[in-house]
């Protein structure tokens, strides 16, 4: 056996890129926002998975990014139901799935400042699918209630809302979200985590079922795709990660 | 028989130009950043920039607050992507010294959009119930106008944006003017939305780019540029698209400098005096 | 690793997936106008268009109302240009067959640019003492929302333009159904404001224009496009932009027929006849 | 003396083309709508005259149109105060400077039907100096009220407008607009027109002096400029009445 299929040997980042594309499966167009390696390579899996039915579109990258009429053709695009999925992760998330990309304590963020909202605020309820995603799941990113509202998990009906959260993919597990409740559950835990080690580590109560069965690992086949060919994809856009994770590096 | 074009400057004579306290968009540290413009008005320095971010910043926002250029920043977000957080931008934030003014990237667009088209106001999807509607006092929600009768759809309007100057550098202008820009089209928008438009290019070309279609497709008309300065490398330490890649060593040893007062006073001396001639 | 793009198809079949009664995008004279597959839909004939000129008709949309295919135009205006008058449009117009939505051209474009955003509305100086207003009972008139307080500021808004249909003619697609348009970019903005596109090409070539950074600034990315057929010279008789001129003897001779019902008859005969085999 | 420079036979198309560029003088950017041949050469005129500073765009031109964002660009241009003069016809002109493009009778134009507003309704807002040109001159054509106003000559305080009409140049005479009476003022009339004259074609009521005086005639210098380079210009976009009017056809 190959290390490229050695599924004895799989890391997070590879558990929660698989968990990521099987969320994609079947879609028409997938959108990735700059600096994020982990969705890119769900979104890259996915389109080699569907030989080429999904689309993927990765801002930053110069072979996958489609766009010709500027920064705001993804907004665009979005806006005219053209994106079937996008991926946006947090500082903090809560657990209506509020998330928070500006900072702590009163704004501007006095206490810790992060970059800022992004497209979250648009995107967040236009775009039919969002993958919510964190490697670190502690109580300090998993909150029970964000200090600043970049988007908002939910909305009142009367509000034009064809989007919004779909899941949460983190180094431990994955919660799904129910819009009409507000509320998580949690899927799965990662192999090797317990449904208790989850509880501990989110500041947020969310729903769990009795049994929390394990996050599928992927087969050899998906391994060998992931580690070869999409590697190589996404070492294109995102080089460092590649090189990281798969010691994969461009082709000269 | 052609119109006069803009002026050709050097890019000291170009960030002369930019008056304290002015509005000025300047693009993402991806697209074109004119980077050896602003080493000039960092060396002034240029005071009480309200800046606008189309619709992040980057590097040279990060260098700008840390010379104490700024009064205001206007984005989407401020960030060193890979390279971690701004820290000349996150100690302004709080120390208190910047005004901060959050957007979110298509709120960005969408107001320029608003002052490209010379209307007051523009609506987006999106953004009620972010806290972004609290800080954000001049955005405000209404009932659409349009919508069916009884119907309730509220819905977000945006002021136009229209910046004093935009600023950015370009692969190549001709000699009328015209400035090529590619799919970076996002620099066109800043181009028809500001009062002023200084550019920095690698070259000025002998040519016409209006003359060949498919150079004419990317290529923001000299009407709307007010002035032009020759700068090869100008992006530098930045990259500039289709051209070249990013300087990472001369990011990260910045982003390195910049965690601390003193580094960035130190690296703000070197730069200035390598940059910028007494 | 290239995604699934549009289907590559015949013009017959390119204007089969026109269906009775939707609303369509066309382009006027000076732009790509999609002549071959128009005489496809002047053969069946198609039936209840609702044309939305891009902003004017002219031929294209003269033939499609004397062939009986149209229900309403909304438009800025129809004409022929040097042509004069379109003799088939002032016909319908006078005996109330078809309907009449006039505008403005800046009112066609930012109705479509709302619909390339996805907000259901966008405001537009000008218009109000209009007649258009009278005729336009969708246009409204209300107080811009982020005026200064007390400040009166009547200004127009207009609902998006989301036609079902965009279709035109460009010079060239690429493989991956790419679609090359230039500076003609009411076209782009045709293509992302449309639920589908359809387009007919002077020839498909084998190449990738998103590969080429001068090309791919004057591109279509293949996601609008919902598929192509190749047509050389499918602009006649009308010209295309950088490519031919129009042919005016057959303007004109178009122009002189259309003046009477039997006149049009005949050339619609004549035309379909030719272009379309049985 | 040359033909060229010949005074003593100028024409109506001419003394149209010298009187409108006189109006534009010192502007920056002068744009033209398509099908504009007389308009299209008084700006080409002011620009030659200029030695260049006047900008001049011109819809349907392949040399002298400027713009690269498509259709729209024209009406953003404007929108964003670089456009300093525009043209404009009318199937009916009025006295208040209301025009019409649209039709004669009920809308839309059951006794008669013109081709549409174009983008009158916006342009006669938006451009600071718009002027109105109609080489016909009846009072078929220049009525006391429009049938359909296209764009209205004036606007109460409250509504936004920067631009307007400014003039009234056609075939008999040159008419000056005044915003806050609504009303044209006869500024000349043609060589070999009496004011008299003018008044019998006219629909609609307007102030004049005493003494009407005559339109300006070109002088030689100005006509052999026009006869020559400026032709030879408005030959690249209007052949047809470049070589009506002058016998000049494109260089090949």
């Amino acid at each position: 056996m190959s290390v490229a299929s050695d599924i004895t040997r799989v890391s997070t980042s590879e558990i929660m890129i698989v968990t990521m594309a099987r969320m994609l499966d079947g879609l028409r167009h997938v959108a990735v926002g700059a600096s994020s390696p982990v969705p890119g390579s769900a979104a890259l899996l996915t389109r080699a998975r569907s030989k080429g039915y999904t689309r993927v579109s990765i801002l930053g990258s110069r072979k996958n990014n489609p766009f010709t009429d500027g920064a705001r053709e993804l907004f665009d695009c979005a806006g005219q139901g053209r994106i079937d999925a996008f991926f946006l992760s947090g500082g903090q998330i809560d657990g209506q799935a509020n998330i928070n990309l500006v900072g702590i304590g009163e704004h501007p963020g006095t206490k810790a400042r992060f970059p800022g909202s992004f497209g979250s605020a648009h995107l967040y309820f236009i775009v039919p699918r969002v993958i919510l995603f964190r490697e670190e799941h502690t109580p300090r990113v998993l909150v029970d209630k964000v200090d600043f509202v970049s988007a908002p998990g939910v909305s009142p009906p009367e509000v034009y809302r064809p989007g919004g959260p779909y899941a949460l993919v983190t180094g431990l597990a994955v919660f799904r979200f129910d819009r009409t409740t507000a509320r998580f559950t949690l899927e799965s835990a990662h192999p090797g985590v317990t449904a208790g080690q989850v509880r501990e580590a989110t500041g947020f109560d969310y729903d769990a079922p009795a049994e929390v069965p394990v996050t599928p690992t992927p087969d050899a086949a998906t391994l060998a795709l992931l580690r070869g060919p999409v590697a190589e994809a996404v070492a294109e856009t995102y080089p460092a990660f590649a090189a990281r994770t798969w010691g994969v590096s461009l082709p000269t | 028989m052609t119109s006069t074009g803009p002026e050709i400057v050097s890019t000291a004579a170009l960030a002369a130009r930019i008056p304290d306290a002015c509005s000025i968009a300047l693009p993402p540290d991806h697209s074109g950043c004119a980077m050896a413009v602003v080493r000039h008005l960092l060396a002034r320095p240029v005071r009480d920039l309200h800046v606008v971010c189309v619709p992040a910043g980057g590097f040279q926002v990060d260098m700008l607050i840390g010379a104490g250029c700024v009064a205001r920043v206007e984005a989407a977000a401020v960030s060193l992507g890979e390279h971690g957080l701004p820290p000349r931008f996150v100690a302004a934030i709080k120390s208190g010294e910047i005004e901060m003014w959050e957007a979110t990237c298509p709120a960005i667009h969408s107001g320029l959009q608003a002052a490209e088209k010379g209307i007051p106001f523009i609506p987006l999807r999106g953004i009620i119930g972010s806290d972004l509607l609290t800080v954000r006092p001049d955005w405000k929600v209404i009932e659409n106008p349009l919508a069916e009768d009884g119907k309730r759809d509220p819905i977000v309007v945006l002021p136009a944006i229209r910046p004093d100057f935009a600023l950015f550098h370009a692969p190549k202008a001709d000699r009328h003017g015209n400035v090529w820009i590619g799919v970076r089209r996002e620099m066109m928008l800043m181009a028809h939305a500001a009062r002023e438009t200084l550019v920095s290019v690698e070259r000025i070309e002998d040519a016409d780019f209006m003359a060949d279609p498919q150079i004419a497709a990317g290529t923001i008309p000299a009407l709307y540029v007010s002035a032009i300065a020759e700068a090869p490398n100008g992006a530098w330490p930045v990259g500039l698209f289709n051209t070249y890649t990013a300087d990472q060593e001369a990011l990260a040893s910045y982003a390195a400098a910049a965690r601390s007062d003193a580094g960035f006073a130190d690296w703000l001396e070197a730069t200035v005096r390598a940059s910028v001639p007494a």
